[in-house]
């Protein structure tokens, strides 16, 4: 019985991410150290920090213009690969948005969003094998913190074939895809918000 | 129907600079350039594109970019867009000098497009 | 036997802005530039280009150029340098992107030039 | 009966160059302006300013060190290709003045190199179609301006193939080489040097 998702609860939701990331902003651009540049933490930390302005300045009336929000202020903020991703990600949920409030359709929808604007496909080492496989749980009902660990340290084993980590070839393997760890972030932000499964 | 050239860059000192070199063998093909993020870091931003495309006077343009998360934001700017926007997966600035020498004698887009593909790196 | 990257471009910000690319990948790679002429307008100097491999703390560099004038002052400048020099008539931004990242990894000479094959443009 | 090449008639030999190329600066440039940067004039007049800058602060002593003064002053100023083909011409001829004083066989040396240096043969659109052919003259005793007219005017049907003007292909068919001409003023300048050929 999935409850339901409303402007209050997303803005909840996202305010969890934000605190996530911002917690963790040094871990991330540490993850992206050895096969990036470095700036992840930075560039979702100023994404996600634009965001919490946007959402306060004027609180979005409709899921739709909730979801928009975060996605243009992600797209203006981010300045790195993540931020064109992230930002479609929420695009594609604006959309579908219109006819749903299914967060496992809303993240279908969502995953093919990213999919499409970064040509990455699951096992590619990026944050489509945290988002495809989750979107699937959510879909089922069944999103859990553990199957959240277990998408991200997938991401290890992988060779980059996307991004910046795809220059490094075989020596991409051995390290976490930072995109892929934010992305956790987002999927344990929802489990930690009340009433929104 | 007129051509233009907007260049992408991570850095703002490399979408300024490639200019220069274009100006010099085509200083009439219009030219516009985007770089760095909103901030002026390291990055790219999808609005610096889009004023770089709104800034060309030409009404069809070719756009270059230096690293995949260029791309992403140059493939947004052009679903925005209302001019035509063709995106070269070529080497940045080899590919620029070419397009931008050809367009100046007068080239057609087919004929440009075909000496570009030698160029495709990405 | 250390190895360092030379940067060299007929524009003085693009050769300044490329290093800030690849330092963002490679913050222990020495690298160095030459850009512009001796006066700083659009071309090349070999002064500069000797300069710019005797800054470069490696005694191994690979050097990458953007248009064909400067690769002949580079061949002079290498000529007359006692560090052994590696010339690729590679995509400038994009060559110099991938040798960065891989020497940063402690990629050995010889696979970083495998992976430029395929960004030959020149 | 080839009269000697001495350190005075090189010396006027290259201000007579010098001369006219400043005289036709303007006209370099603009033949290099729908096949090039249109910069050639301009280069060529830095370099040969700075020529005679050099061997006016230093008169050179000997054949060798005209020439490699000559050269070095080329390479440092020009800023174009033609700063290191120039450069490389003059410092062929200081090493081969070495060994001989005769054009045919300096002039021989410096196309060597400059084919070398540039990647280019005949027929590839570039000073070596002035060069090569002129150099074969001189080596025969047989150097008159119209030989010097004919290779330059030869580049105009030609296709490029090196230097910017390779860009245009096809294109560059129906335009004088602006390399060529600042060519043909050297060997002009050597003509009209008394007593040097
Ligand atoms: N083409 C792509 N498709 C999907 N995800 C990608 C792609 N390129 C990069 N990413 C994701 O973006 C993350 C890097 O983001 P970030 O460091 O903010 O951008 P940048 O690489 O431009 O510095 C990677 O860890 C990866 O998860
Ligand atoms: N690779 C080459 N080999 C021989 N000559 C060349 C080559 N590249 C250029 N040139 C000559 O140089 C001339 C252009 O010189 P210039 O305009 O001073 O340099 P740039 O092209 O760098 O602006 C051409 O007209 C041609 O004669
Ligand atoms: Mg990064
Ligand atoms: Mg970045
Ligand atoms: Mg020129
Ligand atoms: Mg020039």
């Amino acid at each position: 019985m999935t409850m339901a998702l409303t402007v209050d609860n997303l803005i909840e939701w996202i305010n969890n991410f934000s605190q996530k990331v911002n917690e963790h902003k040094d871990y991330l651009s540490e993850l992206d150290t050895p096969i990036g540049d470095g700036d992840h933490g930075n560039n979702m930390a100023r994404g996600v920090n634009a965001v919490q302005e946007s959402l306060t300045n004027k609180k979005p009336a409709e899921l739709t213009d909730a979801f928009k929000q975060v996605a243009m202020a992600l797209i203006s903020k981010v300045g790195g690969a993540s931020g064109p991703l992230y930002g479609t990600a929420f695009l594609e949920m604006a959309k579908k948005s219109k006819d749903t409030t299914d967060l496992g359709e809303l993240f279908t929808a969502a995953n093919e969003g990213v999919k499409k604007r970064g040509g990455a496909k699951v096992g590619d080492k990026t944050m489509v094998d945290v988002f495809e496989p989750l979107a699937e749980k959510l879909t089922q009902g069944l999103l859990e913190q553990s199957e959240i660990d277990e998408a991200v340290e997938g991401t290890k084993d992988l060779v980059a074939k996307k991004g910046r980590a795809s220059y490094l070839g075989e020596r991409s393997v051995g390290h976490l895809d930072p995109g892929a760890m934010s992305s956790g972030y987002l999927f344990s932000a929802l489990i930690e918000t009340e009433g929104i499964l | 129907m007129s051509l233009g050239i907007t260049i992408v860059s991570h850095v703002p000192e490399i979408a300024a600079g490639l200019p220069k070199l274009l100006k010099q063998v085509a200083a009439d093909v219009p030219l516009t350039y985007a770089g760095g993020t909103d901030d002026g870091d390291i990055g790219t931003s999808m609005e610096k594109i889009n004023q770089a495309f709104d800034d060309n006077s030409a009404d069809e343009i070719l756009a270059f970019y230096d690293l995949g998360s260029a791309k992403m934001n140059l493939e947004m700017a052009q679903e925005m867009s209302e001019k035509t926007i063709h995106l070269y997966d070529t080497a940045l600035i080899e590919s620029a000098y070419t397009a931008a020498s050809l367009l100046q004698a007068g080239v057609s887009l087919k004929d440009v497009e075909e000496q570009l593909k030698p160029l495709k790196v990405k």
